[in-house]
């Protein structure tokens, strides 16, 4: 099991959903992929498709169109799997709490286990915060 | 023999999943990068071996199994040095099941991926099959055990065909049409889109056993001792990064082109050449 | 193969942002393209209502994260417009200085993603690498990687002091040596980045005039359009010459950017050696009456704000008219005839930006 | 705002033709709703973009607006998020989403309206 537990850890592949959020984290986290953070060296890769994917990347609130696509991917992942929020607005509407058509929170929608606030954040905030979910992914749930 | 067998289907696919380790690594080396640890491929598996299954449908993943079967079949049949033609065919059948299992499924991305992936067949096949009569025009066989001699100064342009068909082998741009090893193309990840864990994971097991196994035959150009045929077939893996980091990935149709007017031309060529002044 | 329809997102590796394109196929020629855009609008022009008008700047500069500088200095511009306000002119140098490095960090950044589009890896990181020296100029000079914010009415809220100055420069001499030396040779001679967008993609000059499509992909097919000729800002003093390409394709539209990121450095340059010395922002007080038209060049294209107050803290509306909400016409006319292959970087080639797009 | 003209209703599409036989740009158009009425602005660009002009249309709540996207094609866009966002009402648009471009079932319908909040 041991050996089960050290492979999660040190393979998360990202899966990264832009559910409304003004782009700002949305390139923080493409930034997190090139030459001055290069996350590969965790072993992060970013799969882009919920099948592959350990780690669900969320930015911004969630909205009243997109909400069903956000829980539609999140369903598809295999377990064990992890949300991280990134930002501001993805952990609690922030700025856009008062636009007509906003729901709030991520938190809203599907369960979250990871808040990581600013706005934008930076990556390595980012970084971190997909650390600390490891531990989670680590255990198996 | 039952030690060659053993030693064949174990150490395999460790020397497979150590490559793509350092492939990695050299990669992002190339792209000035860190890059992840060496032994991450095998991090990677034990993973994917790991995670729960979603199922559904259920063929696909019966052809999975056959996949692998047949790729460490056609391993095994290099091992105990059979035909070479025979085991070209194998390894034919293996991918053919890999394309039969995406068109089950109901996703476009899988079922345009795996058009892609015939398409890559059809480029790749034909060399390796005259690359094969290459061989056995200088050898007078097509048993793997009958090559002694270097066989790379008369079949060098068989050898630079080879290397187009590595290429599409490995899945590297220029020609990382049917599923690029980053999910960032046009078809997501094409024919591996709808495989999650412990199938993903049985599939690139099979990649391993089947990049050392084309790795091994391009090894065969050069048998006088183990070391030249072992320093030819890194060499060309070495080439396949550097030719992925310096090119965009392109389109099918110029995969064909290229692979068919460069690589059968080459290997035609060079069977006619054999035919005029050598043989 | 029969004609199928293949839904190209919202969730989709080559765009960060949810946009659908329905494509039509046949085999893997795309024969119809219908877009399906909202799933992430907000309405932010709703909440600009209900926000006082001062607040409203951190507003605006969340429609997008890339471009947010250009947004909230069309909004600054506008409510300044309004109110009659003169903007010191150390402050119009500075607004063009932190505008001309969004312009660069955005061009980098499509470029990056173009690249990473048609399966370059090693020149995505490449582009990367080098926009992290103008992230670091941006953090420098404004606290903040992405998000400036250093718009407010009446000017900007920081200065850059001589010591600053000479930093930045040397950084941008850093840069500059990186894009010549790793960037620009690749895009302008790779047989493979010319195989795959020369010729994609095109958009005749008339077309692109009677779809309005606006910015490079405008300038790309010979239209010499660029709201910095309009001369807002400092641009009067620095001067502008617009960029243009003739030929309308994907390639056409690449040339035009790289080149304005050169053109951006230049004037970036130019903006520091020649600004005056004095305020950098002035007391506004009162609250704004009015109609006005706000108009810059963002990176991506003519960023129209109209805003409507009625002499209370808050507005009575304000309407963003985005660039690539302009520029996805042109895409219909783009899109069908070429391959599935093509797509990705067919859709780039007009640099996407659903944030600002549905607000 | 200058360069700008007040047109009736009926004199919207020749006032467009007028803009397209000038070879003026759409640039875009905006929507007020004044409680009695909705004012309609359509913004265009002259001299590549040098110069504005504006086009006032005055609109009873109750009435429908003749779309302007069979002159200007790439209208169609905000001629739908005009409808969607406001309760108003544009006949023959090029390309009609029929209220589901920006906001979904679920969103509030017209939000943009007043004493919606």
């Amino acid at each position: 099991m041991n050996w089960i537990a050290r492979s999660r850890a040190k393979s998360p592949w990202l899966l990264h959903y832009d559910c409304g959020s003004c782009n700002g984290c949305d390139i923080e986290i493409l930034a997190c992929l090139t030459p001055l953070y290069d996350i590969e060296r965790f072993g992060i890769v970013n799969m882009g498709n919920p099948k592959h994917a350990d780690i669900l990347l969320v930015t911004g609130p969630a909205n009243h169109p997109n909400y069903r696509v956000l829980k539609n991917l999140y369903e598809q992942m295999p377990e064990p799997k992890v949300v991280v929020v990134v930002g501001s607005c993805g952990c609690t509407g922030g700025v856009f709490h008062n636009c007509p058509n906003i729901l709030g929170g991520i938190d809203k929608v599907i369960p979250v286990d990871v808040y990581v606030p600013g706005c934008a954040a930076k990556p390595e905030a980012i970084i971190d915060g997909v650390v600390l979910a490891l531990e989670k992914l680590k255990n198996g749930k | 023999m039952a030690i060659i067998f053993i030693a064949a289907i174990v150490v395999t696919p460790f020397i497979g999943g150590l490559l793509r380790g350092i492939d990695r690594k050299l990669t992002a080396h190339m792209q000035g990068r860190i890059g992840p640890p060496i032994q991450q491929p095998f991090y990677d598996i034990i993973k994917l071996f790991s995670k729960s299954q979603i199922i559904t449908t259920r063929s696909p993943l019966l052809l999975v199994y056959g996949y692998l079967l047949f790729i460490v079949a056609a391993v095994v049949l290099f091992a105990l040095k059979q035909d070479l033609l025979m085991l070209i065919l194998v390894l034919g059948v293996a991918d053919v099941l890999l394309v039969m299992g995406s068109f089950s499924t109901r996703s476009p991305y899988s079922q345009i991926g795996s058009n892609r992936e015939l398409l890559q067949m059809f480029s790749y096949e034909p060399i390796l099959i005259l690359a094969s009569i290459a061989i056995y025009m200088e050898t007078g066989s097509f048993l793997i055990s009958r090559i002694q001699q270097p066989l790379l100064p008369t079949l060098w342009p068989v050898y630079l065909a080879l290397l187009i068909a590595l290429i599409i082998l490995m899945r590297k741009s220029p020609f990382d049409i049917s599923a690029s090893e980053h999910a960032h193309q046009e078809i997501v990840r094409g024919i591996f889109t709808e495989y999650s864990g412990l199938y993903l994971g049985l599939i690139e097991l099979a990649h391993w056993y089947e990049l050392v196994l084309v790795l091994a035959v391009i090894s065969l150009l050069w048998t006088a001792g183990v070391w030249p045929g072992i320093l030819l077939a890194l060499f060309s893996w070495f080439i396949v990064l550097i030719i992925d980091n310096i090119n965009a990935r392109l389109t099918w149709s110029w995969m064909i082109r290229t692979s068919w007017v460069a690589g059968i031309g080459l290997s035609i060529l060079n069977i006619i050449g054999l035919r005029l002044f050598g043989g | 193969m029969a004609r199928t329809v293949i839904p190209f997102g919202p969730q989709h590796p080559v765009f960060p942002e949810p946009i659908q394109l329905k494509l039509e196929c046949e085999d893997e020629r795309i024969v119809g393209v219908v877009p399906v855009i909202g799933y992430i609008s907000r309405g932010i022009e709703k909440a600009a209502e209900l926000n006082p008008f001062r607040n409203n700047i951190f507003l605006c500069e969340r429609v997008c994260g890339i471009c947010s500088f250009m947004h909230a200095l069309c909004y600054c511009q506008g409510i300044e417009d309004m109110m009659k306000v003169e903007v010191p002119s150390r402050a119009r140098f500075l607004r063009v200085f932190w505008a001309e490095l969004s312009r660069m960090h955005s061009h980098l950044l499509w470029l990056g993603l173009l690249a990473d589009s048609f399966g370059f890896e090693s020149l995505f990181m490449q582009v990367w690498r080098a926009r992290e020296i103008i992230l670091d100029i941006s953090e420098m000079t404004s606290g903040h990687r992405i998000i400036q914010s250093t718009n407010v009415i009446g000017g900007v809220r920081r200065d850059i002091d001589e010591e600053m100055a000479q930093k930045v420069e040397e950084m941008l001499a850093q840069f500059k040596e990186l894009a010549d030396r790793s960037i620009l040779p690749t895009i302008l001679n790779d047989p493979t980045i010319k195989e795959r967008t020369v010729g994609k993609g095109i958009l005749t000059k008339e077309q692109a005039e009677l779809l309005a499509a606006v910015g490079p992909t405008l300038r790309g097919s010979g239209v010499a359009s660029d709201m910095r000729m309009t001369e807002y800002a400092a641009y009067k003093e620095i001067g502008f010459e617009p960029i243009v390409e003739t030929a309308g394709d994907s390639y056409a539209r690449t040339l035009v950017r790289v080149k304005e990121i050169y053109q951006s450095l230049d004037i970036i340059l130019k903006a520091l050696s020649m600004m005056p010395e004095g305020d950098i922002a002035v007391r506004v007080t009162g609250r704004p009456e009015g109609e006005v038209v706000s108009r810059v060049e963002q990176p991506r294209g003519e960023l129209i704000y109209y805003v409507k107050g009625n002499g209370t803290a808050n507005l009575e509306r304000l309407k963003i008219g985005t660039p690539t909400f302009a520029n996805i016409p042109s895409l219909l006319v783009m899109l069908p005839g070429c391959e599935l292959a093509d797509v990705p970087v067919i859709t780039l080639s007009i640099d996407p930006c659903i944030a600002c797009c549905e607000r | 705002m200058e360069n700008e003209i007040t047109v009736s209703k009926a004199e919207l599409i020749t006032e467009v033709q007028k803009m397209l036989a000038q070879k003026a740009m759409f640039g875009t158009a905006t929507c007020l709703d004044l409680d009695e009425r909705f004012e309609i602005i359509y913004h265009f660009e002259l001299e590549q973009g040098l110069k504005m002009r504006h086009i006032r249309v005055s609109l009873a709540k109750d009435d429908t607006l003749p779309s302007i996207s069979n002159i200007y094609m790439c209208a169609a866009l905000i001629e739908n998020e005009m409808q969607e966002m406001f309760d108003i009402k544009i006949s023959g648009i090029a390309l009609d989403f029929k209220r589901g471009m920006l906001l979904a079932k679920e969103s509030p319908k017209t939000p943009l309206m007043k004493g919606k909040e």
